[in-house]
């Protein structure tokens, strides 16, 4: 243990909502090395390395650096002591330009002011010193997702980060950025920076990981060598038992059209088309998998979907009825069904309890009222049984929801969805950030919806995912279709990543197939 | 008792505990007999019936605007609008007392809908604003506090002043729009019932119909009621109109039930007050009477604290401003919270 | 009418808009630098009422207007940073904090006049000193402006001096890059080693020294004295200022003059007799259709730029 | 004049309690200030009237501040009224309602109104009303008289300023006898006329009082409470004169700002202190009329100018004369003052349009 560049011991963290986020956690991290760190969400990963970055203080515990006791009281502290951390969701300032975010915090100065010319010299130098090219003068809010991680890794290199912690970032990346990045974490490797890489794609982790800490509900499950486990055993540890990664789906014969879209376009307020002549099908029981880069319009034509989106042109047809123009209240009673994204911001209310999150949609309909009053009764019935069915890991229906685990209240909103009947649904991102164990079980009822009949849209950014699932596949690049296929199950990631990032493109006629009615 | 849930009643507690400390301590400084000063701060409140009587008598127009702030804070509008649509409903229902005539149960109960109706009116306009165009409630809601107390003023010095009094006093209402008096011995009037149903009525709209789960989820996360289908922007208005019906009606009801004319030259407070009882009440419609009688109770105790010893009633204000700090503080006492949690996670030992 | 003019007209009037616009200005520019910061501080009326009696009671006891002047910028800095430990350490709301400030400042200020001179109304049976005027040497001498420029009170100057110090310190500095960051975006400041606390505590108390000098022009050059609820409204007025100008440095500054011209004018036009209760309400009424307007406009310009992309692309 | 905090330590705490029964002889009198103390007017005045009248009469006297809190009037004078004293005096027209009702339930006390203007009195209350228009009178001679005097900082202009707190009668009460009483001294007199519309805003009133200087008033009647700080602030900062109101507000700041006094040339007092001494005394000795209101003016000692050593230095010995003249007609009735109490806006309207600049 004595070889150790930085160890945790004992550390347990109690949110103020009152998560107990980590328990008694035991870490350790060599010079040198990549070191991975997986589990199932909520597992409590972004929380130890939010510690190890002094973004939250430990609860309990203590961390040692180089065999020194050290505590660290703020993210300066840490910088000081040479971590560095690019976090699961950035942390960019969005109106400052890079060179302003790259200063922040650590501005070189002229007499009272900011030194810029020297600001700016600095990161320029920095980005081809690393190979890390970004234009210095941008605003970031103008940036790509694959540009604004490479500022985030630049600002904590700039900061002289030796060890270098980096939450989930390729999950929002393609393949091909995904490769880049690899290689980039390499080079920083053999320059003797030592990385703490944490993923849920157990391929990236053994293709460039030294070891693997494996995390479950808050405690360590373990250390390995990389080379000594397999991605089963990984699973198995994550998650307690083994995890079926193939399902079993019949193909079925087409059934009649749910959704029609056609010519959908949008150009938003800065000018730039982010739906250009958008046209496809969905039809009952029929998964249309959505897969694309973020930022090509899949946010766009969500939003047009739920009737979100003034100012789109083209229509947007369910079951018969015109959605453009109509608030989300209408289209969902249309029956369509609704897994938004963000479950924090759209999905669930974080103090509201478990029921009252259950009955958001449906609330306002008579079975669920006797007279001016709610059925309480039957809503707390209700409750029960989707904690029954869904495996919710909880106290009871009354609990908050907000003291849930990820994955649990991911489980509770597609309760929430996939329970009212919809004839519709679009998933959106359903499994982002939920453990292995999770994700099946809602892969699962998907497939169960699929069997009654439901039309799904699927979009994620887990190319696994959409090809495992889907009946049928669009990519969508630039705003526009630029690849459709009939039978995904033929299809290979690598050659999705070439659609998605623009370097090859179908014929109109080609991806004018989505739209077969 | 000393688990997690009770934490918040535990917190509560000792925030009132501490600020008695306070008082105390600032009581001891001045007084030259503390004790005695302390004793009369705390026990005079209810020593004698009319005293106590003066407790409940404050509490109703506390209760009113209290309800009020619990709904808007409820719903996550941080609009601090009561303090003037009470004193404008208390001229729309001085000016119904003075200029109609009707019987003696009619008399009071246009009056206080006539005010009650305009608070919600007036009360309307911030929420539509804040609904439609997302102007920011707080800043517009302080606005018209001083746009309401000016136009109110106005019209109390132009059509409701007894041209025989000296200062800004109304004519007298008539008789019949006066509240009555319900508990003999005192002044406790017929508000008071009012003001309990409405506190009742408050608590069963916010936890048991489909409008008070609109209102609630609008208020915990705006933009997932949206999604799930609510219409968050006729919720904000139907807010902000029954909150403003509610202070309204507070105000309606204090210068009928206790006043025989209108003087207020200046912003009677109650509205800033409801906050602070919206605070106590930890934002729930049924603590809103226990918060509002524990602020008049302290009031009280404070006024005859002045009246009997060396100590002023301005103390007071210092207290108030420690309750506020510590009751709205989320993270006092959370280390203590934070101990119990790990204990019953099992973590520790 | 042209008595009106006159009035109006003369140098006498312009000098009196920015007597009168300086304590909105002070107000405004705490206002500025604490949402600046994220935090919204309405504890400004407060605070002046605080440092006005300070100021008047600290330079009687010494008999130093100087002091008396450190003393109110130490009562203000005190009360900003007692609002700031609550509301960052114990996460208290900040708008309760505010709410509890100004409730503290109403009946505190009486309950220690008390205390100090036994009177409850006005501090007259003090002797307190006041800050001088200054005559600017060479601006005196230029026709009609200088008579409009020279010849202010000490903290007027200071006033328009922290226009120029806040635009510097917002655009130019270190610790406004800080401020400006923490108030978008606190997670990402606190990634990089900005302490948002500190920050933010910083800014509080900057709001707290703006209202603070708001609060010692009040009873220690504009008056003599302290009286009960002198401020009368200023603190929120500076509030509203700020709004109207939309939380930029410039547009601050011209909107606390605006407000203060109004406010002189206000006065000027007793004249034509309009009720003053209604007079008085007008930049509340203007900050209301100011912040509507604006809104509206945005979210017109909004949907405005959509349509006229959209047609041409289908 | 005496301030508050010797008000409430000069009675004994208990003396709120009836337990402690009092040493026999001695009357109890007790007053009941609607509204704090500190306000160098009428609660002051009738403090230290109160003062007097245990120092010169020997009375045991207790001073209650009731707060501006009007809900809170009611049960401090059933308190009071339930306990033993013999004597209860308030004031205020906002009181007077609330002071009859509690007397007629207290029929073996005596209760005095100091100021009110309230014609209905219960049968054991003393009420008083100031003729406010008739010592209005004389500051707007002595207004008017040093405008167009040489003194050192009047100027040749005939014009002279008033700043009141609202436009309501009260105020206007002191703005006709002013206006009045100056025209009869110099009749072409004008006068310029401003309401800050607030009684607490100092900032206000210096405004409106710079104003007025600036368009060439030399002196200002001050009618309005807080507000009217600022006019003496203004005063002293334009070098003009100053009239004070209700008590002797330049002797309440001889001693702090001895400049700023000297520009207050007299004040406009109400004697409430003396009515109070004389009231009580009469009390006494049986002769004090019950079921009655009763108007002071003048020639009763209860309104008058503060004749003090600023108003005898600064104050050129021949206007003091011509005040004095006018005082004895005032006195012996030749001259009567008109009442703004009672009058309609257009009939208040005329009398100001008369003196407009
Ligand atoms: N700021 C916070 N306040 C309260 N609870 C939190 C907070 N951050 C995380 N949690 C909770 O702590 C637990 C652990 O979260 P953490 O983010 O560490 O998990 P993770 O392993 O990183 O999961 P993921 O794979 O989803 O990123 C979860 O139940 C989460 O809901
Ligand atoms: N209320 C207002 N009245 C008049 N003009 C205004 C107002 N608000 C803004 N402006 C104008 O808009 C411009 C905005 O100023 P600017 O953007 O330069 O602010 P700033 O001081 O740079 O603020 P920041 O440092 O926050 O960006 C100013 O030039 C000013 O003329
Ligand atoms: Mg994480
Ligand atoms: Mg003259």
């Amino acid at each position: 243990m004595s070889e150790s560049l930085l160890e945790m011991r004992g550390i347990s963290k109690v949110y103020p909502n009152g998560v107990v986020a980590n328990a008694g956690v035991n870490f350790s991290l060599r010079e040198g090395e990549i070191h991975a760190v997986v589990g199932e969400n909520g597992a409590g990963k972004s929380t130890l390395m939010k510690m190890m970055f002094g973004m939250e203080e430990p609860s309990e515990g203590e961390m040692l650096l180089r065999g020194e006791k050290v505590r660290f009281r703020s993210p300066q502290d840490a910088i000081d002591s040479g971590v560095g951390m690019v976090h699961q969701h950035f942390m960019l300032v969005p109106s400052f330009t890079v060179v302003e975010n790259m200063i922040l915090g650590m501005e070189p100065r002229k007499g009272l002011g900011i030194n810029r010319a020297e600001a700016e010299r600095v990161t320029r130098e920095l980005s081809a010193k690393y190979n890390l090219h970004v234009d210095p003068n941008a605003r970031v809010e103008d940036l790509s997702v694959g540009m604004k991680q490479k500022v985030e890794i630049l600002k904590a290199l700039l900061r002289g980060a030796q060890i270098l912690i980096l939450d989930e970032p390729t999950a929002v990346l393609t393949p091909q950025e995904t490769e880049e990045l690899f290689r980039e974490l390499k080079l920083l490797k053999q320059a003797g920076h030592t990385i703490v890489f944490i993923s849920h794609k157990l391929k990236e982790v053994k293709t460039l990981c030294d070891r693997i800490t494996i995390m479950r509900a808050g405690r360590t499950e373990g250390v390995f060598e990389t080379a000594s486990v397999t991605e089963q055993e990984i699973s198995r540890l994550m998650v307690g038992r083994d995890v079926v990664l193939k399902y079993d789906k019949e193909k079925k014969a087409k059934g009649k059209p749910v959704l029609a879209v056609r010519d959908l376009a949008y150009t938003n307020a800065a000018g730039k088309k982010t739906l250009d002549r958008v046209r496809f099908a969905v039809r009952e029981g029929h998964i249309l998998g959505i897969a694309g880069v973020e930022g090509n319009g899949q946010a766009e034509l969500v939003k047009a979907l739920t009737g979100h989106l003034p100012g789109a042109t083209g229509t947007i047809d369910v079951a018969g009825s015109v959605v453009a123009g109509q608030g989300i209240k209408a289209v969902r009673g249309l029956g369509v069904a609704y897994i938004p994204e963000d479950r924090m911001r759209q999905g669930a209310a974080k103090e509201a309890s478990i029921a009252d999150n259950l009955i958001s949609t449906r609330y306002a309909k008579k079975e669920w009222n006797r007279g001016p009053f709610l059925d309480r009764r039957r809503i707390a019935q209700m409750s029960k049984d989707m904690i029954e069915r869904f495996k919710i890991r909880c106290k009871g229906p009354e609990q908050e929801i907000g003291m849930l685990s990820g994955g649990n209240m991911q489980k509770v909103i597609v309760a929430r969805e996939s329970s009212a009947s919809p004839r519709l649904l679009i998933a959106e991102q359903p499994t982002r950030g939920v453990d292995v164990g999770a994700a099946q079980l809602i892969h699962q009822r998907l497939l169960e919806l699929r069997e009654q009949g439901c039309a799904i849209v699927l979009l994620s950014a887990d190319l696994n995912e959409v090809l495992e699932l889907s009946d049928s596949l669009i990519v969508l690049y630039n705003g526009g279709v630029a690849a459709y296929f009939d039978d995904p199950s033929g299809v290979s990631e690598e050659k999705l990543g070439l659609y998605m990032l623009g370097l090859e493109q179908q014929s109109e006629e080609e991806a004018g197939k989505a739209y077969d009615l | 008792m000393f688990n997690t849930r009770n934490f918040e009643k535990i917190r509560t507690l000792a925030v009132v505990l501490i600020s008695l400390l306070i008082a105390f301590l600032v009581i001891s400084i001045i007084s030259e007999h503390p004790l005695k000063t302390i004793g009369i701060f705390l026990f005079e409140p209810i020593r004698t019936v009319s005293h106590i009587g003066n407790v409940v008598e404050m509490s109703i127009p506390l209760m009113f605007t209290g309800l009020s702030v619990v709904l808007l804070f409820r719903t996550n509008l941080f609009n601090l609008g009561a303090e003037g649509i009470f004193y404008f409903a208390a001229v729309v229902a001085s000016s119904v007392a003075i200029h109609f005539a009707a019987n003696a149960f009619f008399h009071p109960v246009v009056a206080v809908l006539a005010g009650a109706v305009v608070g919600a009116l007036l009360s309307a306009i911030p929420g539509i604003l804040k609904a439609k165009w997302n102007v920011n409630e707080l800043v517009s809601s302080l606005m018209f506090n001083s746009i309401l107390f000016g136009v109110g003023l106005y019209l109390l010095n132009y059509y409701l002043r007894d041209p025989q009094s000296f200062s800004n006093s109304s004519y007298k209402f008539r008789p019949s729009a006066m509240l009555d008096v319900i508990v003999p011995g005192t002044r406790i009037h017929s508000g008071l019932i009012v003001a309990l149903l409405c506190v009742a009525a408050g608590h069963y709209f916010m936890y048991r119909t489909k409008w008070g789960y609109e209102l609630r989820m609008t208020g915990a996360n705006r933009e997932f009621a949206e999604f799930s289908g609510i219409n968050t922007t006729k919720v904000i208005i139907m807010v902000h109109l029954i909150a403003g019906f509610l202070a309204g009606m507070g105000g309606s009801i204090e210068v009928l039930g206790m006043y025989n004319r209108l003087q207020w030259a200046s912003l009677p407070g109650y509205g800033m007050d409801g906050a602070l009882v919206a605070l106590l009440a930890k934002n729930n419609p049924a603590s809103v009477i226990g918060a509002a009688l524990f602020l008049a109770y302290i009031r009280i105790g404070a006024d005859q604290m002045a009246r009997m010893s060396d100590v002023p009633a301005e103390m007071i204000s210092i207290i108030q401003a420690v309750i506020i700090l510590l009751i709205s503080a989320e993270q006092f006492l959370k280390f203590w919270k934070n101990r119990m949690l790990l204990k019953e996670a099992g973590v520790r030992e | 009418m042209n008595e009106l003019l006159n009035i109006v007209f003369s140098t006498d009037f312009a000098f009196s808009i920015l007597r009168v616009a300086t304590p909105i200005l002070f107000a405004a520019l705490g206002a500025l630098i604490s949402n600046k910061a994220g935090i919204v501080n309405i504890g400004l009326e407060g605070i002046m009422l605080v440092s006005a009696l300070t100021g008047v009671v600290v330079s009687a006891q010494t008999g130093s207007a100087w002091v008396g002047l450190a003393g109110a910028v130490l009562a203000g800095l005190l009360i900003a940073a007692i609002l700031g430990f609550f509301t960052l350490k114990f996460r208290t709301h900040i708008i309760l904090g505010g709410v509890a400030v100004n409730m503290f400042a109403s009946g505190g200020t009486v309950f220690i006049l008390y205390l100090v001179s036994g009177d409850k109304g006005a501090s007259t049976s003090l002797k307190s000193e006041v800050l001088p005027n200054v005559r600017l040497p060479l601006v005196e001498d230029i026709p009609v402006l200088g008579p409009i420029l020279s010849g202010h009170h000490l903290l007027t100057y200071v006033a328009l001096l922290s226009v120029v110090a806040m635009y510097y310190l917002l655009k130019r500095m270190p610790l406004g890059l800080r401020i400006r960051s923490v108030g978008e975006n606190p997670h990402a400041a606190q990634s990089v080693g900005v302490r948002v606390n500190r920050v933010q505590f910083t800014a509080l108390l900057l709001s707290g020294l703006f209202a603070s000098l708001g609060g010692a022009y009040m009873s220690m050059g504009y008056l003599s004295l302290f009286s009960r609820d002198m401020t009368a409204g200023r603190g929120w007025i500076g509030i509203a200022a700020e709004a109207v100008g939309r939380s930029t440095t410039v547009g601050t500054f011209l909107s606390s003059l605006v407000f203060g011209a109004a406010d002189a004018l206000a006065n000027a036009l007793q004249i034509l007799k309009i009720p003053s209760e209604l007079v008085a309400t007008t930049p509340y009424v203007t900050t209301v259709v100011g912040l509507t307007v604006y809104a509206i406009a945005e979210t017109r310009l909004k949907k405005r730029k959509a349509r006229r992309h959209s047609p041409s692309d289908s | 004049g005496s301030n508050g905090g010797e008000a409430s330590s000069g009675s004994s705490p208990s003396a709120g309690n009836s337990a402690s029964a009092s040493n026999s002889g001695a009357l109890k009198v007790v007053l009941l200030i609607p509204g704090t103390l500190g306000d160098k007017s009428f609660f002051d005045a009738a403090n230290a009237g109160l003062t007097k009248v245990k120092q010169e009469l020997g009375a045991e006297t207790k001073v209650i501040e009731m707060g501006t809190d009007q809900t809170k009037w009611e049960p401090t004078f059933n308190d009071v009224a339930g306990q033993d004293w013999d004597v209860i005096i308030s004031g205020g027209s906002q009181i007077t309602e609330l002071l009859n009702a509690t007397a007629e339930q207290h029929p073996d006390k005596t209760f005095i109104n100091y100021d009110t203007d309230i014609q209905e009195t219960a049968a054991n209350v003393h009420a008083y009303s100031y003729a406010t228009n008739e010592v209005s009178f004389l500051t707007g001679a002595v207004a008017a008289l040093t405008s167009t005097s040489g003194m050192p900082n009047a100027n040749p202009d005939k014009l002279i300023g008033f700043v009141g707190g609202m436009d309501i009668p009260g105020i206007n009460a002191f703005l006709v006898g002013y206006i009045e009483g100056a025209k009869y001294a110099v009749p072409d007199i004008k006068v310029a006329i401003s309401y800050a519309g607030d009684f607490a805003n100092p900032g206000k009133g210096k405004e409106l009082s710079l104003l007025q200087y600036n368009s060439g008033a030399d002196l200002i009647f001050n009618v309005a409470g807080g507000t009217g700080l600022g006019v003496f602030e203004a005063a002293k900062e334009k070098k003009r004169y100053a009239i004070g109101v209700d008590s002797d507000q330049a002797a309440m700041m001889t001693g702090t700002d001895a400049d700023k006094a000297s520009l207050i040339v007299t004040s406009a007092i109400k004697k409430i202190d003396e009515v109070i001494l004389s009231a009580v005394t009469k009390v006494k000795d049986g002769s004090l009329e019950m079921g009655k209101l009763e108007v002071v003016g003048i020639k009763e000692n209860g309104v008058g100018l503060a004749e003090n050593s600023i108003y005898s230095n600064v104050v050129p010995e021949d206007i003091r004369a011509k005040v004095e003249e006018i005082k004895t007609k005032l006195t012996s009735g030749e001259i009567k003052v008109d009442n703004a109490m009672g009058m309609d806006t257009a009939q208040i309207d005329e009398i100001r349009n008369s003196v407009k600049p």
